[in-house]
């Protein structure tokens, strides 16, 4: 069994993520949504947080929300992969089980 | 795949403030009637869910956590409860109500259904299930 | 695959509701089906009508209406949550006394049996809130 | 002294509506005036008269309505908010061509003009909300 | 002049009491509100962070949020005095403004 | 008291994700018309809603930041950026977007709007103010 974990929430203000971190096993993925996005920032207080799990975890974010918050792919972890609305169906089908943690 | 699913209810935020909580507890309820698998999760924030001594006199908010109690009369006996998340709030197992089941195939014996699990025993909850609702 | 979706939060206040209007339409895109969405929480208050978003905005609920209407998408605002908001269908507006009625077409008021079945049901469960 | 109050989250999801209930009450119990009450945000929707909540709950857009009618107190809803967030009264509906209206008694729409108002007229400002 | 910062959000999963904390200023009054409230817990993670603000901020709590949320006196910090909704409405008069960190 | 109270409009959460950021400058743009001393704080997330090169195709919704660099135009003109804010976050001062107005007394010079204060300046800020307004 594998999960697709979603986080919608920046990182900075609220503890959604860095509970996500803590609960997720490898295998799962971690993708971020809306105001999760922030928490591929590299450079940031929770960069370290991610790239730590980085190993055994895979993590996606959704570009169009990336966009949106105007973060150039070069301020964003390299770890943390694109994807548009159709990756995140595929990502949905292809783990076992999504947990959003709202 | 089996006719029954394994249901986990996440329960990460605190009552009152919010109306999650509460409408955790209300989806819940109906759930039982479904013959599924049920467990609860409640971590970070929604350990406070579980207090006893809850008194909304003063807020004029109707007190839900008596209903808590009334689980295991729908056979929801599993409610995990997340060690770490207490400790960083300064709670203990003795802060949370006594919340009871009786096991119909252990002579009605009384059991708690209060379950606390460490942070990574919940990770292993989490992900042994068929769905993951979030509240 | 047969995807179920729950959207947790209002329309415009949070990005839930739209997030989970583009994942239904990419999913359908992709020859998946959505049978149903279900709104809880201040979700309900997307199926309202009476919205009316300034000129330049998208319409969140009747982009909703459309693609349900397009594909055949059971849209269903939970009672318990819409009572205590203010959603209400000509039925429960009639049985409650109130003179007016404000679900939107292709939305229908039902309980929360609706949302358990999902689960059991469907092949995955996806859920947009706050 | 004048105080000023706005709620800017919407009823029953977040307790704001229910706490600036009861700062109010509490102020005009002390002899503090509470001349007006701002509804912003979700907090546009304490206003609507389609809200029917448990019977062992409170209601309170009507305790904000007997509030405000006891108190004369002046409750004014944002009107961008309210569009937006399908809030409408009998005027509104009418230029806007809906068949129902839902704003409850003692409210009324205006702009936000009547907030800047309230923080240059009013001694103290407390806001409500999440 | 002196503010009146009210906190309703839980410390534990939300920025802003901490946020408020390393905002306001000496004279200043914290009124910890709704879920705030938990903030006020001793034996927490946040609560050297509140008692190393208490020697020049008054620090308050709804005394009728905390009942609601099963916190007895014993569990809370002592330097955070207990009002009702009269002594929040006293606290808006006293100081000369007040900051929400919604 | 003199006629002109001094307002502040505090911002700490991320656009697009919530609609508070939107609706804040919807209250800006109305009290510039008021006469009132006017600044804005951005800290925590809220430092996120200057960023520069926002673009919402992907997402649908509006894209509302060029909305700040009228601002000028409404004698809306102090907008206090924290630094330490930025730096949790892995941002300069030159990834948000520039904003500028014209100085009337000073022979309508362009200047920034957009001033960096440290945490410290910040609180002193929030602490000089009539009326403080939170989104």
């Amino acid at each position: 069994m594998s999960t697709l974990h979603t986080v919608n929430k920046s990182p900075f203000g609220d503890g959604a993520l860095k509970s996500c971190l803590e609960h997720c096993k490898p295998g799962d993925g971690v993708l971020l949504i809306e105001d999760g996005v922030y928490g591929a920032l590299s450079g940031s207080t929770i960069a370290a947080d991610v790239t730590a799990r980085s190993a055994d975890v895979a993590f996606y974010r959704l570009d169009g929300d990336s966009k949106a918050r105007g973060l150039p792919a070069d301020k964003l972890l390299g770890d943390v992969k694109a994807v548009g609305y159709d990756g995140f169906v595929d990502l949905v089908a292809e783990f076992d089980c999504t947990q959003s943690w709202l | 795949m089996s006719d029954t699913k394994k249901f986990l209810y996440v329960n990460r935020k605190a009552p009152y403030g919010t109306i999650y909580a509460l409408e955790s507890l209300e989806v819940v309820l109906i759930a039982a009637a479904f013959d599924q698998d049920v467990s609860l999760a409640f971590l970070d924030d929604g350990v406070f869910q579980l207090t006893k001594g809850q008194d909304t006199d003063g807020i004029g908010v109707k007190n839900f956590s008596p209903t808590f109690r009334a689980l295991g009369d729908y056979e929801v006996t599993k409610l995990y409860v997340e060690k770490e998340s207490l400790d960083e709030r300064g709670l203990e197992p003795s802060d949370l109500q006594e919340i009871m089941w009786e096991d119909e195939d252990d002579d009605w014996e009384e059991k708690p259904s209060i379950r606390i699990v460490s942070r990574s025993e919940m990770a292993d909850i989490m992900s042994d299930q068929d769905v993951v609702l979030s509240f | 695959m047969k995807f179920g979706i729950v959207v947790s939060e209002g329309p415009y206040t949070h990005q839930a509701a739209d997030t989970a209007y583009h994942f239904a339409k990419a999913a359908l895109d992709k020859g998946h089906t959505v049978p149903r969405v279900f709104f809880y929480h201040d979700g309900v208050n997307v199926s309202t009508n009476l919205s009316v978003p300034p000129q330049d905005e998208r319409h969140i609920q009747k982009n909703w209406t459309a693609l349900a209407q397009d594909n055949d998408i059971d849209l269903v605002v939970c009672i318990a949550a819409a009572q205590r908001r203010g959603i209400l269908d000509e039925n429960e507006a009639k049985r409650q006394g109130k003179d007016a009625a404000n679900l939107a077409e292709g939305f229908r008021i039902s309980g929360l049996g609706q949302l358990i079945e999902m689960g059991i049901e469907y092949d995955r469960m996806v859920m947009f809130g706050d």
